[in-house]
């Protein structure tokens, strides 16, 4: 590793801590914003440039990993950042759509948040995303449990700044609050059971460990509160109840940072866990009745969500239930140990994280002109706001995923994994999901194209700034959906690290 | 606020006894049992002693918000500064031993010492918010 | 594994377990944070009981001691923890003063049916 | 130099555009409406003689990784569908100028839609004539599906609303849960996707999986209407009648059917076709629809529905030829691709034209009509005769070549079934033009306000006679499209 990229991981958190920190002293005014801004974008800089490098290394000598050991000390005794491929795209992942929330959220904020509070929103946005980035490049498991209390008590504060707009925000914040910390409570009893078993807290170390000695009950019971813990973070159903909630009153631009990165994290540990720390040596990461327990909950969560989501009576539910159903895809397809079904796990993760960001934000852009994302309100959409239902429309395509939208990659690579994993049965309800998924989309269609367009009165115009980042999520959703090629090329080299065992 | 006289009385002749025994448990913390977490909740004990003895306003004289505020974010700063003279002098992220290359002990402690201060500096703030915040204060 | 560690281990699971009754079985939002308080106050003495050794002492370098020292590193890893619950606390609490401001009140069943009667009215 | 493969998608795509771009600018929009078909059928013509030379100009979209790809290609059967789509465009958006003005005014509602959406069927229905593999393929299908629901849900009434359902709901559903399907495992099995001549399975399927893929893919295929997968068609009538000539002459529905061919030639093979019990499932079910739809249009009094069962029954004379899989089949099939878009093509245009003209929809209002709208119905009259596979009409040939296929396969059953349909189909379509030009007009037959009318307008007039006229032409000189559909056929073999 030459010097130049030798200090790049430490930055990738180093930056928007210091953003973060710095936020509430000179945040007043545009300069919060600006501030959220550079320091997103330069994080985005950084993890991008080491998803290259590591990506580059990767193809020349597999697997590569770089390991940052903080303050000098070596692993396993000191903390080390550890970054393969799955933590650089997940880590450029989460800072460009941190970036491109950003970027749109100007008028937002300005709009839901009072002014004497806004350098607090921009100091804890810019936490959370710290605490997020850090869970994906630190190698030491009770850094996951610090990182992710951090992220998540952030978020809980974001998102009952959405008390402005719905009260319904303060008990949503709440009973998230309440669930995510018996969830987070959950992941540390794992790890210190972990601990108990093993004596390290390195990941690799503890992998290590845990492959020479026999499994027991210590290890077992670790993996259950874990696999419970993680599965509260991700809204796995039934473990969801928390999140249509928080995402329909959030802050608009919180809901999308949210639905973007938060539950992207939350399976990232999963997988980690999974299988960097508990996976027995070749590979086979989860018993089969792990496998069919989950398969159940996955099968549940699409099945149930996107019905869910077609009964909703506004926008935001109806994308809160689809991400529910879209976790179930992300996570049937981690569960199997398939390296196509890990890539099309990994790709969907990326591809969902684009496109319900981008999704999220044009229900941003609703709030902020209507104020509403009642469906009953959005009738004639397509008239009033073509651009905007318009991109509504491409987005719901690359949910349902049909080819030609980054959504059909994904879910192709899913299925084939599936199939060749032996099951089939879960196939078949990931292409149920895809229908299930055209109903919900066409809900909104239909009110938007063929009713007669509502009175309810636009407040704002579109500012460009709001739908810049709108085009450029949902136009790369076309892109990669076009183009797929070097994604996937990552992808499957990130899978096949993953099912390597290597941390 | 209280108007007990025996309670402000006592209350007033702590307060800086307080205060200087958080200092003392924040010097202490990098030999011995003590360090920045407990010397800032000590100093921020003091703090809200003194506004349930005088009242908020009085305190709020002795320590504006907007201090509090500011040595929150400095605390922070100030460690992730150490950290970050690791970085820019071309070793690892919190390495001390580069604050003084010729006497690695030195700047060990050195390191520790700066790296508690802001921890206390944090906690002491952060904690006073807290109350403040619980207090129904918008903050 | 020392009478202590047994004793410890099931102390915290009762302690949790209470915890997480009162969690769930408490309208009461206030009861329910120090029921999640009590939860992960049971973990925090998970890890303490973890870093026990027969016969250690508290692991501060001194002359003429013996050599045995607890396990500090679950010490420090659960003062982190202690925080992290803290500000937890903080911010349930800061949130069920918002929650009071907006309701008039802090019963998890009166402010799901004051929500209720709110979507019946916007419907 | 863009390639001209790209450059037929692209022109599409520009003409999609171009209605949102130039609409402060109506003139120039009008303009460009009409240039950019002409455009595209510059460009298929250009392309043509590398077609009929067997050249297969190639040309990669997008690289997936795992021996996947985004391409196009050119092989004669796509050919056909092309030249069929690019010419009839021309013509449609010409009726199209006619009818939607006629009907709605100058200026009417959710233009740019309309446009726009057309533009983007007619890219879709290139980019499945070009596709080198099933996964491009798969892509467009979809794209077409989707740009297609505004078209049949452009008078967003409730009964619009209604089809659209009815029409994404089969089409996406069958395609979703069965096409995906057989592609996924036909990738799993074979570990291609290409198109090739001789098809991919042989040699690494066992018979019972290719009888599922095949049951999968054509039952996957929910464009060709086949029983059950019918009933979005009638229920997509409730479109303007170009969108009605557009989706059930041109683009979607021959999609449909040329998918099913381009399965049985290239993908599955035909050699797997013949013997497997799937095939043989699958062209029991044509047949049954084809008797079906025929007996049912029988009872139809509305005229499109009529010619919408029609269509059902002319299409599955083509998966019925798919299915069957002998050359003369297939080459009867690929043929009927092109032989029933012109003919159908003239019977839409010719009830859109009465529509137009005196806001007639019923069969029976139709009496004696022919000496209000001579022009009209002499069409129709050709359209019907084509449509049926009668001389001396452009069907016959395709017709012929099928039945030709079903006795080269010794299937007398399927023999019989498309000259009994030929039986109904002149109890059904041919009393059109004959009442029309013999029966005196019933006198309470007109539509209120409407009484008085003449001929449709001259927007209308031309597309139609110009596509009878293609009637009559391919019937004498079926020239381009019988050495292509021959071409297909050599292929096979």
């Amino acid at each position: 590793m030459n010097s130049e990229t030798s200090m790049l991981p430490v930055l990738i958190v180093l930056i928007p801590l210091v953003g973060g920190v710095l936020a509430p002293i000179i945040g007043r005014g545009i300069f919060g914003w600006l501030l959220a801004l550079v320091t997103t974008g330069a994080a985005t800089f950084v993890s991008g440039t080491l998803l290259l490098y590591i990506h580059a290394q990767n193809t020349l000598t597999p697997p590569f990993a770089i390991s940052y050991p903080l303050g000098g000390w070596p692993a396993p005794h000191g903390i080390e950042l550890k970054i393969d491929l799955l933590s650089a795209l997940l880590a450029t992942l989460v800072s460009g759509m941190g970036f491109m929330v950003t970027l749109f959220s100007r008028q937002g904020v300005d709009d839901e948040i009072p002014a004497d509070r806004r350098r607090f929103f921009w100091s804890l946005w810019l936490l959370a995303i710290t605490g997020l980035l850090g869970i994906l490049i630190t190698g030491d498991a009770f850094n996951v449990y610090v990182l992710l209390e951090i992220s998540s008590l952030t978020i809980y504060g974001l998102i009952a700044m959405g008390r402005q707009r719905n009260r319904q925000a303060l008990t949503a914040a709440l009973n998230y609050l309440v669930l995510g910390s018996v969830g987070a409570s959950f992941i540390l009893i794992a790890i210190g059971l972990l601990y108990a078993k093993t004596g390290t807290l390195n990941m690799a170390d503890i992998h290590a460990k845990l492959l020479l000695a026999p499994v027991d009950a210590t290890v077992l019971t670790a993996r259950a509160f874990l696999l419970a813990g993680v599965a509260l973070k991700m809204a796995l159903f039934p473990l969801h109840l928390w999140m249509p909630a928080a995402y329909s009153t959030a802050p608009s631009a919180v809901a999308a940072l949210l639905a973007a990165t938060a539950t992207k994290v939350g399976i990232y540990m999963g997988m980690r866990f999974i299988f960097s720390v508990f996976a027995m040596s070749g590979g086979a990461a989860l018993s089969d009745a792990n496998i069919l327990i989950i398969g159940i909950c996955c099968g549940a969560a699409i099945i149930f969500g996107s019905l869910s989501a077609a009964r909703q009576p506004s926008l935001s539910l109806l994308l809160a239930y689809s991400s529910v159903a879209q976790i179930g895809y992300i996570v049937v397809g981690m569960t199997v140990g398939h390296i196509d079904a890990m890539t099309g796990s990994i790709l969907h993760m990326v591809f969902h994280a684009l496109i319900k960001g981008g999704l999220f934000l044009c229900a941003g852009i609703l709030i902020y002109r209507l104020g509403t994302t009642r469906l009953e309100d959005l009738a004639g959409l397509g008239q009033r706001m073509p651009w905007v239902s318009g991109a509504i429309v491409v987005g719901g395509l690359g949910m349902i995923g049909i080819p030609g939208t980054a959504g059909f990659i994904s879910k192709f690579y899913l299925l084939k994994g599936l199939i060749l994993s032996g099951h089939p049965v879960l196939a078949g309800l990931v292409l149920i999901g895809s229908v299930l998924a055209a109903i919900y989309t066409w809900r909104f269609v239909e009110v938007a194209y063929l009713r007669p367009a509502g009175d309810t009165p636009l407040r704002n115009g579109l500012p460009f700034e709001k739908f810049l980042p709108v085009l450029l999520l949902l136009g790369a959703s076309i892109y990669l959906g076009l183009q797929p090629g070097a994604i996937i090329d990552v992808a499957h080299d990130a899978a096949q690290q993953l099912l390597g065992g290597s941390p | 606020m209280s108007e007990s006289v025996v309670l402000r009385t006592i209350g007033g002749m702590l307060f800086p006894y307080i205060l200087v025994y958080g200092l003392y448990v924040q010097m202490h913390g990098e030999i011995g049992p003590g360090g920045g977490f407990q010397a800032g909740v000590l100093v921020a004990a003091a703090f809200i002693l003194h506004s349930l003895l005088f009242g908020k306003e009085l305190t709020d004289r002795l320590l504006p918000t907007w201090l509090v505020d500011l040595s929150m974010s400095l605390g922070v700063l100030l460690y992730i500064g150490v950290g970050i003279v690791g970085l820019v002098k071309g070793s690892y992220f919190l390495d001390y031993s580069v604050l003084d290359p010729t006497h690695p002990a030195h700047a060990e402690a050195l390191g520790m010492t700066l790296v508690e201060a802001g921890v206390g500096l944090t906690v002491a703030s952060v904690i006073l918010t807290m109350v403040r915040k619980v207090n129904g204060e918008p903050a | 594994m020392s009478l202590f560690e047994t004793f410890n281990s099931i102390a915290f699971v009762v302690i949790m377990m209470l915890g997480l009754y009162t969690l769930i079985a408490r309208q009461n939002l206030v009861k329910k944070t120090l029921g999640l308080g009590l939860f992960q106050t049971g973990i925090f003495l998970m890890y303490i009981t973890l870093g026990v050794r027969d016969g250690g002492v508290a692991p501060i370098l001194q002359e003429g001691a013996p050599l045995t020292y607890t396990n500090p590193l679950p010490h420090v890893l659960i003062l982190t923890a202690i925080v992290v619950s803290l500000s937890t606390m903080a911010v349930a609490l800061a949130l069920i003063i918002g929650v009071r401001e907006e309701y008039g009140t802090i019963e998890a069943d009166e402010i799901a049916t004051i929500d209720r009667a709110d979507a019946e009215e916007g419907a | 130099m863009i390639p001209p493969l790209l450059l037929a998608i692209l022109l599409p795509a520009l003409g999609a555009l171009l209605p949102w771009l130039l609409k402060p600018m109506r003139p120039m929009r009008d303009l460009f409406n009409i240039l950019v078909p002409v455009g595209l059928i510059a460009v298929v013509l250009s392309i043509l003689p590398s077609a009929l030379n067997g050249e297969t100009l190639e040309f990669t979209i997008g690289d997936l990784g795992s021996g996947l790809s985004f391409a196009l290609a050119l092989t004669p059967l796509g050919m056909i569908y092309a030249l069929v789509a690019a010419s009839l465009w021309i013509l449609n958006t010409i009726y199209s100028y006619g009818y939607m003005h006629g009907l709605y005014g100058k200026n009417f509602e959710g233009q740019e839609r309309y446009w726009c959406c057309f533009a983007m069927a007619i890219l879709s229905a290139m980019g499945i004539a070009f596709s080198a593999n099933m996964l491009t393929l798969f892509l467009f299908y979809e794209v077409m599906t989707f740009s297609t629901w505004p078209l049949v849900t452009h008078t967003r009434k409730p009964e619009a609303k209604r089809s659209g359902r009815i029409y994404l709901g089969i089409l996406v559903g069958s395609s979703t849960l069965f096409m995906l399907t057989a592609t996924l495992l036909t990738w799993v099995w074979t570990g291609t996707l290409d198109f090739r001549e001789g098809g991919i399975l042989s040699g690494s399927t066992t018979a019972g999986q290719a009888a599922i893929l095949i049951l999968l893919f054509f039952f996957g295929t929910g464009k060709t209407a086949i029983f059950p997968l019918h009933q979005w068609l009638p229920n997509a009538m409730v479109a303007p009648t170009p969108v009605s000539a557009l989706l059930h002459a041109v683009a979607v529905v021959k999609a449909g059917v040329f998918t099913v061919l381009k399965i049985s030639t290239e993908l599955v093979g035909t050699s797997v076709m013949q013997g497997s019990w799937g095939a043989e499932v699958v062209a029991w079910f044509a047949a049954g629809t084809i008797l079906l739809t025929s007996i049912i249009a029988l009872t139809r009094p509305e005229l499109k529905a009529r010619l919408a069962y029609s269509t059902i029954g002319q299409l599955n004379y083509i998966v019925l030829g798919a299915a069957v899989a002998f050359p003369m089949a297939i080459e009867g099939g690929a043929l009927h691709i092109a032989m029933h878009a012109y003919g159908k093509i003239t019977l839409f245009f010719a009830a859109g034209a009465i529509y137009v003209a005196s806001h007639k929809t019923r069969v029976d209002q139709l009496d004696g009509i022919g000496k209000r709208m001579p022009w009209t119905m002499t069409a129709f009259m050709i359209g019907s005769i084509s449509t049926l596979g009668l001389p001396p009409m452009g069907g016959t040939w395709s017709k012929w070549l099928l039945c030709v296929g079903m006795i080269e396969a010794h299937q007398w059953a399927f023999l019989i079934t498309l000259l009994l349909s030929t039986l109904l189909g002149l109890g059904y379509l041919l009393p059109i033009p004959i009442r029309a030009f013999f029966a005196k007009e019933k006198p309470d037959a007109g539509v209120t306000g409407h009484e008085d009318h003449g001929e449709a307008p001259w927007a209308c007039r031309i597309p139609l006679l110009l596509s009878s006229a293609a009637c009559l032409v391919l019937f004498f000189w079926p020239g381009i499209y019988a050495q292509l559909a021959k071409m297909v056929e050599g292929s096979t073999s």
